[in-house]
This record gives C-alpha cells, sequence and structure tokens, in this order.
C-alpha cells in the first residue's frame, strides 16, 4: 500500500525562526494518526502547510503519490483532503444541513447554467446532495437539528457538525484539529467511536489532540512534534515508553521521575 | 406591510402636495437647483423670480388672472430635474416652465418638455445648442457665443494681439464658455497660444501658468466659475503675471464673489455681463432698490435675468390671449420687452436676439465697474 | 521653465505629503482605511477661518486650535464609528464602509449647514511676500507646507521610534492582541492615534487651504483621492514612503501638466495608482515602516 | 386608458423608470458583497455601459435590444482589469482600485473631445421601455435567488462568513469573486445603458463617487440576505426624495447614515430575510 500523506522535509521559516523544521511525516491509508507535542511545536502549522492556507518555505507535501506542495487550499480538497480548524469555524448564518452541503462543495457540479434554468440534472444533484448531508447528519447524531442556524448549538455539537462538514464529501484524508477540546467525558468517548467509524468507513484520520487518553486509545500511529522538529515516529504504545517524548512534554526531571514509576500518560 | 406601505407612498405621489388650483390662476412651473453644491445660483433665480411675480400679479395676466408659480428644486440632478418637469407638467399643468438653472439639466429636461409642447425658457443656460433640443425651448440669457465677442473686442482695443486660453474641463458651463471663447478668439484674429485645463475642483494650476507665463501672452482668457478663477488670478499673482498681462473672464468670473475670494489678485481683469448693478437707467435702479428692500442683499446677474423671464413670460401670456402653451410659444417669438437687462426679443432660434445690453466691467479694488 | 516647473511640482508634492501622513499613520496602526479622514483636513480648515475671520485670533494661534479641534472630531469619531467594530473584531471591510457613509453624512451635513461656497482665510494673515531667485519664485505660504512636512515627518518618526507612547502604538501595528496582554491600553493608544492624525489633517487643512485660498466643506474629498495614490504608493502605514511618494506625486502631476496636457493631470495620478495595485500592492518601498522601525 | 391615468404614468414614468434601474444597480451591488468583497466601481460600470450604448446608439445607430447586450461588453472588460490583479489581495484593494478606475474613465470622458467632454452626450432617443427595464430587473432577481439556493450560493455565503473556512471546503475563492465582479459589470453595465436611453442626457460627473455610494447604501439598507433586500433599498432611497419634500437637501446625509447603522447595528439590513440555500 502506497502512503496516502507525506511530507518530504516540510519547512515554514517565519520571522526568524523554524515554526516546522524539516518535517517527514507518513499517513498510510486506513489509519489513525495522531500527532501530538507540546504547545507551540508547530503541529496547528503542519496542518496549514499540509492543507495548503500556508506555503512552506522548503520541502514538499505528497497527498496519494501527487506533490501538492504547490496547490492551493481548494484543489487539494477536491483531492480529497478535508479538515477541521482549532477554534470550529462552522458558519454560524447557515442552518446545519446547509454547512454540511457547503462541505460537499467537491461533489457539486452543476454550471451557472443550469443552476439558473434549474434543469432536471440540477434537481437531481441537489436532491443527492441533500441525502448525502442528512446521511451524514445522522452519521454524527445531528439529523435533529438540521434546519435550525448553526450558531445557536452548543460547543459539542458545533464540534461535531464541522466533522460532519468535513467527512460529507468522503474525503481520503481527514485533519482534526484538537477535536475533543472543550468536551465532557460523555462526548469525548462517542468522539472517539466517531473517528473509528469514519476510519472503518475508508476516511484516514490525522489527528492533533492534547488529551492523551482519547490519542492512546484511538491511534494507530503517533508522530510527536517538538520545537518544530518531528521527534518520534512510531507506534503509540512506543510512544509511551519513549523517553524523548516525555521529556518534550514534561521536561526532564519530571520525566525521569515519570519513568522510574513505570508511568501511564494522562496529561 | 410591505404591500400597506406601497399603497401609502402611491396615495402620497397621487394626492400629495401641489398648490391647490383656483380656477383663475394661470399655472407656470419653475425648476431651479434650492440644495446641493450649486444652490446658490437656484436661490438668487428663485429671489428674482418671486420679486417679478409680486409685479405680476399686481394686475394680472389676461384680464386680472394671477400667476401660480410653481418651483420646483432639482438639486443639480438630472434624475430629480426630468421628475420635476413632469410634475409640472402632469400635475400640476402649466403651461410654461422657467429653467432649469444649468444646461446640462436643460439637456435632460428639454426632451421631455419639448415632446410635450411645453414652452421651456432658461434664464442661466449659456451652452451652446441648449435651444437646438426643439422648439419649445426658449432662453432669456445670452448665450456666451454673444457676450464674450463684446469682451475680446474691448481688450483687442487695448492692443492685446496674443492670448492663452484655461479652462475647467469638468462642468458644462466652462467648457462650453471655453469653446464659443476659443472660437471667437480664432475669428477675432487673435493669436492663441496655448490652451490649459484644469478640474473645477482643483486648487493648484501652478503647472498650467507656469507653461503660460514662459509664452508671455498679452492675455490670458478664463472659463471657470468664480471658485476656480479665483484660485488661478491669486496663483498668476503668486507666479508673478502682473499688470502687462490682461486677464479676460467668462460669464463665471462675473460674480461679487470674484472679488471677496481673489481681492486685489483680480484687479484689472474684464468680464462681459448682460446685466450690471450699477447700470444708470431707472428700470434697473428701481429693480435694484426693490431686491434690496426685499431680500436685504445686493441681486445679481441671475436674478436680474430671471426677473426679467418671468415678465416676458408674462407679457408672451397676455399676447396669446390665453393660457395654452402652444398659444403661449408663438407669442413668445414675437414678443419684445424692455427689462432690466436691457431690449429684449426672440431670435428664429428662440435665444436673445441684441447683445446691445452687454457691458464690459472691469474689477478694480475687490468690485466691478464699467470699463473704460 | 523646467526649474520653476520642479519647484512647483516639490511644493504641491509637499502639500500632498502633509495630507496623507495623518492617513497612513491611521492605517498603519489601526489597520483601517479611514475615508472619514478628509473630513478632519475640512475641519480644521473651517476652525481656523472661524477663529481668525470670526474671533480675530492670528494665525499662529489659529493653527494649534485648529489642529487640535481637528484631532478632538478625529478621536470622536473613531469612538462612535471604529471602536465598536473594533471590540467586534468585524472585518475591515465593515470599517471601511463605516467610514464611506460616516464621512458621505457628514459632508454633506456640512453643505448643508454652512453652505457650499468656496472661502478664503482673511487676507494678511500671513505675509505675502513671494521669494524670488533668478527668477525663481516661491511663496511664503509654500514654504509653510514644504517645511510643516519634512518637520512633521521628523516629529512623527521621533514619536514612534524615541517615546513611551511610540513604543505602544508600534506594538500595536504589530499585534493589538498582544499589545493588549503586554498591558498597553489599545483603546486608549488608538484614541491617541486619531487625534494625533486629526491635528496632522487639520494643520494639513489650515496651511493648504491658507495657500490655496480655497476652504469648502469638500475640499477633504477632493484631497482624498490625491491621499490614496500616495499612502497606496508609499506602502500603507509607512510615514517615509508617504512623504516621498507625494513629492514624488505633485512632480509628476506638474510636469505631466506642464509638458503633456493639463487635462491628464488626474488620470496620470490615478494611473499611476491602479498601476501599483496591478505590480506592487505594498507600495514601492516595501514593507511598512511603522512595523520595520 | 383614461386620460387621468395618462397622465399619472407619464408624469412618473421617469421616477418608474428610476426604480427598475436603481434596482438593477443595487442587484449589482449585492453580487459583490454576497462574496463578502467592496467594490464602489458600481457607478463607473454604469457609466461605461452608458457611454458605450449611447455611441452605438448615436454612431451607428444599431437597434436597442442590440446595443443592450453589447453595453455591458466594456464594463466587463474594465472588470477584469480591475479584478485580477486585485482579487486575490485583501478587499480593501479592490474598494480602492474601483474608487481609481472611476476617477480615471471621469478623466477620459473629460478629456476625449468625441465623447462630448464635459458637455456630455446629448439627443439619446428615449429607447428604454418600462417592459425592458423591470423585464430585465425580474430576471436578474430570479436569477440570482436561483443561484442562491444552490451550491454555487452555498459557496458565496460560506465565502462572506469565513474566507480561509470557504477555501478548505474546496471553493475557489479567486473564481467566484472574479464571477462576482463580472455579473456585477454585467448588471451595471445594462443599468446604464437603460438609464442613458431614458433621459436623453449623460455627463462624466453623473458616474462619480457619490453615486458609488448612493448604490451601496440602496444595498445595506435592503440587507443582503436575499436579492430582494437591495431591490427594496433601492426603491425606499429613490422614493423618499419624492415623497418627503424638502428631503432632497439631507438626501446624501441619510443615505450615509443608513450606511452606518446598517454596518453598526443591522448587518442584516432593514429586510433581515435570509434564504434556503439548497433546492431539495
Amino acid at each position: 500500500m502506497t502512503t496516502l500523506l507525506r511530507t518530504l522535509a516540510l519547512t515554514l521559516h517565519y520571522a526568524g525562526l523554524f515554526a516546522v523544521d524539516r518535517v517527514d511525516l507518513n499517513v498510510q491509508p486506513g489509519s489513525v494518526h495522531a500527532l501530538i507535542g507540546p504547545n507551540g511545536a508547530g503541529k496547528t502549522t503542519l496542518f496549514n502547510l499540509i492543507s495548503g492556507l500556508v506555503a512552506p518555505t522548503e520541502g514538499t507535501v505528497l497527498f496519494r503519490g501527487l506533490d501538492v506542495t504547490s496547490l492551493p487550499a481548494d484543489r487539494r480538497t477536491a483531492l480529497g483532503l478535508a479538515r477541521t480548524f482549532q477554534t470550529s469555524r462552522i458558519f454560524g448564518a447557515m442552518t446545519v444541513l446547509e454547512n454540511v452541503l457547503t462541505g460537499l462543495q467537491p461533489r457539486c457540479f452543476a454550471g451557472l447554467i443550469a443552476t439558473v434554468l434549474r434543469t432536471p440534472a440540477f434537481y437531481r444533484e441537489e436532491r443527492a446532495l441533500v441525502a448525502r448531508a442528512r446521511d451524514t447528519l445522522h452519521m454524527v447524531g445531528l439529523s435533529a437539528r438540521a434546519d435550525l442556524p448553526a450558531a445557536t448549538l452548543p460547543h459539542g455539537e458545533q464540534r461535531l457538525l464541522e466533522i460532519a462538514r468535513a467527512i460529507a464529501p468522503e474525503p481520503a484524508l481527514l485533519l482534526l484539529d484538537e477535536p475533543a477540546a472543550g468536551m465532557n467525558p460523555a462526548e469525548t468517548a462517542a468522539l472517539a467511536n466517531l473517528v473509528r467509524r469514519i476510519r472503518d468507513l475508508g476516511t484516514s484520520v490525522l489527528l492533533v489532540e492534547h488529551d492523551m487518553g482519547f490519542v492512546m486509545d484511538i491511534s494507530d500511529a503517533v508522530t510527536v512534534l517538538n520545537f518544530g522538529r518531528c521527534i518520534f515516529q512510531g507506534t503509540p504504545a512506543a510512544a509511551r515508553q519513549a523517553p524523548e517524548v516525555m521529556e518534550a512534554y514534561l521536561g526532564q526531571k519530571v520525566a525521569a521521575r515519570l519513568a522510574a514509576r513505570a508511568p501511564r500518560m494522562t496529561v | 406591510m410591505m404591500r400597506r406601505c406601497f399603497v401609502v407612498l402611491a396615495a402620497a405621489l397621487t394626492f400629495g402636495a401641489g398648490p391647490a388650483l383656483a380656477e383663475d390662476t394661470v399655472p407656470v412651473g419653475a425648476i431651479e437647483i434650492l440644495s446641493g453644491p450649486s444652490a446658490a445660483y437656484g436661490i438668487a433665480i428663485r429671489a428674482g423670480l418671486e420679486l417679478a411675480l409680486d409685479e405680476v400679479n399686481v394686475h394680472g395676466v389676461l384680464g386680472g388672472r394671477k400667476i401660480a408659480l410653481t418651483i420646483e428644486d432639482s438639486a443639480g440632478l438630472k434624475d430629480q430635474a426630468i421628475n420635476a418637469a413632469r410634475k409640472l407638467i402632469g400635475r400640476d399643468k402649466v403651461i410654461a416652465i422657467i429653467g432649469p438653472t444649468l444646461s446640462n439639466e436643460m439637456f435632460a429636461v428639454g426632451p421631455v418638455t419639448n415632446e410635450r409642447r411645453i414652452p421651456t425658457v432658461g434664464t442661466s443656460t449659456t451652452a451652446v445648442g441648449v435651444t437646438a433640443i426643439g422648439p419649445f425651448i426658449f432662453r432669456t440669457s445670452l448665450p456666451e457665443a454673444d457676450v464674450i465677442p463684446v469682451t475680446l473686442k474691448k481688450a483687442m482695443s487695448r492692443g492685446v494681439k496674443t492670448i492663452a486660453l484655461v479652462y475647467a474641463n469638468d462642468d458644462v458651463f466652462s467648457k462650453s464658455g471655453f469653446d464659443v471663447m476659443k472660437a471667437a478668439a480664432e475669428k477675432a484674429g487673435l493669436n492663441i497660444v496655448a490652451i490649459e485645463s484644469f478640474g473645477s475642483k482643483d486648487t493648484d494650476f501652478s503647472a498650467q501658468l507656469t507653461k503660460i507665463k514662459a509664452l508671455k501672452p498679452d492675455a490670458v482668457g478664463i472659463s471657470a466659475l468664480v471658485e476656480p478663477t479665483s484660485g488661478v488670478l491669486l496663483q498668476a499673482r503668486q507666479l508673478g503675471f502682473g499688470s502687462e498681462t490682461l486677464f479676460i473672464g467668462g460669464n463665471g468670473a462675473n460674480s461679487p464673489k470674484l472679488g471677496e475670494i481673489a481681492g486685489a489678485a483680480a484687479d484689472g481683469l474684464i468680464v462681459g455681463s448682460p446685466w450690471f448693478i450699477g447700470k444708470p437707467d431707472p428700470a434697473n435702479q428701481q429693480f435694484v432698490a426693490d431686491f434690496r428692500k426685499k431680500y436685504s442683499k445686493d441681486p445679481d446677474q441671475f436674478a436680474a435675468q430671471a426677473f426679467d423671464a418671468l415678465r416676458i413670460v408674462a407679457a408672451a401670456i397676455n399676447r396669446a390671449g390665453a393660457a395654452d402653451p402652444v398659444k403661449l410659444r408663438e407669442a413668445l417669438t414675437q414678443t419684445t420687452f424692455s427689462g432690466v437687462t436691457g431690449p429684449f426679443a426672440f431670435t428664429a432660434g428662440r435665444d436673445p436676439a441684441s447683445a446691445a445690453g452687454v457691458v464690459v466691467l472691469v474689477m478694480q479694488g475687490g468690485k466691478f465697474g464699467i470699463a473704460p | 521653465m523646467l526649474a520653476q516647473q520642479l519647484i512647483n511640482g516639490v511644493l504641491l508634492g509637499a502639500s500632498y505629503a502633509l495630507f496623507a501622513l495623518g492617513f497612513t499613520l491611521m492605517f498603519g496602526v489601526l489597520r483601517v482605511i479611514n475615508l472619514t479622514y478628509g473630513f478632519y483636513f475640512s475641519a480644521g480648515a473651517f476652525a481656523a477661518l472661524f477663529l481668525t475671520r470670526d474671533a480675530g485670533l492670528g494665525i499662529w494661534a489659529a493653527l494649534p486650535l485648529a489642529a487640535v479641534t481637528a484631532g478632538l472630531i478625529a478621536v470622536a469619531l473613531d469612538w462612535l464609528l471604529l471602536a465598536p467594530l473594533r471590540r467586534k473584531r468585524a472585518p475591515e471591510l465593515a470599517s471601511l464602509m463605516v467610514t464611506l457613509g460616516g464621512v458621505l453624512a457628514l459632508y454633506s451635513a456640512a453643505t448643508a449647514i454652512l453652505g457650499p461656497d468656496i472661502r478664503r482665510l482673511p487676507p494678511g494673515l500671513v505675509d505675502g511676500t513671494v521669494f524670488e531667485l533668478a527668477g525663481l519664485r516661491v511663496a511664503t505660504p509654500q514654504l509653510f507646507i514644504l517645511v510643516a512636512s519634512f518637520v512633521l515627518v521628523g516629529a512623527l518618526v521621533w514619536l514612534l521610534n524615541f517615546t513611551r507612547l511610540g513604543l505602544a502604538i508600534r506594538a500595536m501595528a504589530e499585534n493589538p492582541d498582544a499589545a493588549g496582554l503586554m498591558g498597553i491600553d489599545t483603546g486608549r493608544t488608538a484614541a491617541l492615534v486619531s487625534f494625533v492624525a486629526g491635528c496632522l489633517a487639520g494643520a494639513g487643512g489650515v496651511l493648504i487651504g491658507l495657500n490655496f485660498n480655497a476652504i469648502h466643506p469638500y475640499m477633504g474629498e477632493s484631497m482624498m483621492l490625491r491621499g490614496f495614490v500616495v499612502v497606496i504608493v508609499g506602502g500603507l502605514g509607512d510615514i517615509r514612503g508617504a512623504l516621498i511618494a507625494g513629492l514624488a506625486l505633485g512632480v509628476v502631476e506638474v510636469l505631466t501638466a506642464g509638458y503633456v496636457d493639463s487635462g491628464l493631470k488626474e488620470a496620470v495620478a490615478f494611473a499611476i495608482l491602479v498601476a501599483v495595485l496591478w505590480t506592487r500592492p505594498s507600495g514601492l518601498f516595501g514593507r511598512p515602516a511603522l512595523r520595520r522601525a | 386608458m383614461p386620460e387621468w391615468l395618462d397622465d399619472f404614468l407619464w408624469t412618473y414614468q421617469n421616477l418608474v423608470h428610476a426604480l427598475g434601474i436603481n434596482g438593477l444597480l443595487a442587484l449589482s451591488m449585492y453580487v459583490v458583497l454576497a462574496v463578502g468583497q467592496l467594490s464602489l466601481g458600481q457607478a463607473a460600470f454604469m457609466g461605461l455601459g452608458a457611454y458605450s450604448s449611447v455611441l452605438l446608439t448615436l454612431k451607428l445607430d444599431l437597434p436597442f435590444l442590440a446595443v443592450l447586450p453589447l453595453s455591458c461588453v466594456a464594463p466587463v472588460l474594465f472588470a477584469l482589469a480591475i479584478g485580477v490583479p486585485t482579487l486575490r489581495l485583501s478587499g480593501v484593494y479592490l474598494a480602492i482600485a474601483t474608487i481609481g478606475l472611476g476617477e480615471v474613465l471621469r478623466a477620459v470622458y473629460l478629456n476625449v473631445d468625441w465623447l462630448g467632454g464635459a458637455l456630455g452626450l446629448s439627443g439619446i432617443p428615449g429607447r428604454a421601455e418600462s417592459w425592458m427595464i423591470f423585464g430585465l430587473l425580474g430576471v436578474a432577481i430570479l436569477a440570482l435567488w436561483a443561484v442562491g439556493r444552490s451550491a454555487i450560493g452555498r459557496a458565496m455565503a460560506a465565502i462572506r462568513e469565513d474566507e480561509t473556512a470557504a477555501q478548505v471546503m474546496g471553493i475557489n475563492l479567486a473564481r467566484y469573486r472574479l464571477g462576482a465582479l463580472l455579473a456585477s459589470a454585467v448588471l451595471a453595465g445594462l443599468a446604464g445603458a437603460l438609464g442613458a436611453h431614458s433621459s436623453s442626457f449623460i455627463g462624466p460627473n453623473e458616474y462619480g463617487f457619490e453615486p458609488a455610494v448612493t448604490i451601496l447604501s440602496f444595498a445595506l439598507l435592503g440587507g443582503i440576505g436575499t436579492p430582494l433586500g437591495p431591490v427594496v433599498g433601492a426603491w425606499i432611497l429613490t422614493l423618499l426624495p419624492e415623497v418627503l419634500r424638502g428631503f432632497s437637501d439631507l438626501r446624501l446625509v441619510f443615505n450615509g447614515v443608513i450606511i452606518v447603522l446598517a454596518v453598526l447595528f443591522l448587518p442584516e439590513g432593514l429586510l433581515a430575510l435570509r434564504m434556503r440555500r439548497h433546492a431539495a
């Protein structure tokens, strides 16, 4: 199997700092891959580089075997790359259903003329889109909210809506930026199930998350960033043992103490 | 809700304001700029019209019927001027319209009134082509084509042989004045050494004036409204133009504001005018006195022209013998009148026939006097 | 003649630069294209008119008072129109629109109240001496503008780089959130920047009104269009860029009028604007000085 | 037709035309605002449509139904020239560039003799009929409504709300913005041609900065939730000076205040309507 997403020596030099420094990342198809590291390690920046919102100083992004480094964000989305944001960026003035329909943009083909003339083909496509959007809302458990203005949803549901919007077109890879932030334990557990289902339906997931329990629970692979550099790549179990990971997270002293007690990470 | 709004609006449009038409009045309309940046002209004209109305209605027309004058504001906007004309004709049933104020408003309003065969008399529209709009379009204001040659003749009598022309290229008044000035200068055999333009809101004319100064013309002709004309004069003095250069103003310079703004810099400028406040004939002195009494200020040329225009229309209504627009048109073409701007009659082209009333004025110490 | 034309150009350009200084300062710090700026210019000139004509003050007393008046108007307008949007973190277009509506209402209201006609400051306020050297002529009020534009650029650069207020302003220009976290009162700094910009505009209005003898409610609007060109060409927020761009624009306009066609004077200015937007939208001189300083 | 009705229609013909034309102009502002951009070039586009259509009528004597579509050509070309370089920049640049465009065009009209200079072009035959104006307005409203309730409308709404998120949805920002600007140019060009052929005279000062701001106030008064909002806004602001006497003095003050209040307090406009953004 070929690698779904590869970054080669991806670097972003910004204001005299290496925000992302020669990162080589490999995300395998059919996996949930976690990207962890302390605050300011460059995780979100790396997401922005991968999704095409920020242009790298150097390096290459390969997605499904294609060099997408110079493609703008919208073209990458069309190729099957989807993402959510750290602070949710739903379209508050639209309804929940319309948000998901907007996420289905890569599946919209009706041209301007067909749209204005309201051709049968236009209606067929529109019906298919709405059906798909309702299915997606059902999957994340927001069916009952379909016609509410998105801004009126509580925080946890807004996060789910953002995920629904991203997965509606069945992307090959979904980037989740701290999906569990601000969720209570029950919501987090449901989210873990959702992420697994997304993976099982054929969408690989690359996620940034601080809730280590959540990460260890659902990830197939873990990459650890610190100061913009990749310091570890491997399985969650191996990450748990790796001293350099703990050092990055906790500082050397604490790491040493915890290592002595065969630690379980619950940071 | 929306529907109710529209019903109310429609009602307002149908039955809204407008003078109650008594059977025995003769409705006449006027369209003038009463608001917005050019309001000064329309307000002067309104003053002249209302003063004339007082005088005319002492005896009335057609054996005692009063003229009901409805003055609409155009705000200097084309659309509002057209709406006003349509309202005056369609609702107030006027038999004649005085105005509108600006030539470009007339270009928009004239075709409408002409189509409806309502005589329309401009009192301040001096641009070329205004009366060519149609047989119902008249004007009492002397076109610049009649005034400028008189001014140039005066200049040439002072030995002017070369002239430079500057004008504001962005308003109708100044541009058409310039066209006339250029044609008149060519016809008079003057040597035009330079033609420069500026915007009527410009404040810096140094580049144009420096260029002209290097060419040393005997005279500089300025076609612009009074404010930029003042600006040109002030800056010309700064750049060292002295009394050896004769400045010649277009119609725009014919305003007491020139002295107020430009002060001593305007001294020596000459300008042709169809009217002059100091003209000694008794009719004019009476007008000036009445105007001062009613408004506590001096009339200007626009007020004087408007004052005559309404009285010319009244005379023509009497000649027509009926409040009928088509008969009025015929009557206007035959009316002769002696007003504060001098003896008056229309040419076959519906322009003023005589330029005999034109006087050449010279600015001295901030005031106009008759040029020696 | 060329020498006199170059002098004309520099003098005209100085008035453009003088006008644009506060405008570019406002943009650099507050990140807003504040279209009410032109109104402060008119307000300053009118304040000076009333102070000299009706209150009988001399020009040197009226100038600072007029500048401060314009500054206070600027603060009030910033508080009314822009501060609510800053609090809401509204997009920059909202600020542009609100100032657009505001300035239209202000100009039209001023015209309705004051009348549209052009006034001038009482003659004899300043010595109208014209200096003449080898046939080249410069009038005293023109020298004031030239000197004022250079002095004010110097003063602004000093204010920004060597004072506490300048430090706060620069921090805010760099990143308002971080500045807020560092304990800078961003609301107060914004008000101060508006005040300084308003004073600059007001002083410009007085000096330029004095030189061109033309004070009317819309005088700021006609300058505003030149202001855009200067600020974009110099780089939004770049104070030294504004000075250079202003002088250059003046010279280009004068040379166009003097040697090509005076009708094209205005078109050339805007052709430059469009060309710069095509090729170097961040201005001819690169990054804004405020953030570099 | 009874005489009074005939008189009534004749009296208000120009006003009725103005309602339709200003409605089209409001829509031309709406399409740009609908993708979160601000253009002050509508008046300039309108002027291009007006001048080019008048030249076609006066110099080539083409029939009006041929002139009308051709009047969109010049505005579209200028929209491309302005839009291509500026739309990749922040929205402020488009606003400034479009103001610049208006001024450059004004200088051109003033200085080119066969465009009449300050005297403008007069003697334009009154060929714009009410049915054309309102037919086009109706078609434009329906088309924009149809577009609003489709994937294209969702993309436009998404761009207006959050450009970055919209991009990540696979929406090509530049394409939509340019498309909106071109549609705006077409609508304004048509409005210009219709306006010129219903008032017999056009001049260079009718297409400057103030008309552009007035058009903006149409759209902001009505709100940009649906295409109807701006049209109603235009109608209110067109009728008001006719209904309220003495209002014309304060017309521009009022327009300005509307913009301020709309931005600060009523971002949805007077008619805070919103439309469903899907068709199934």
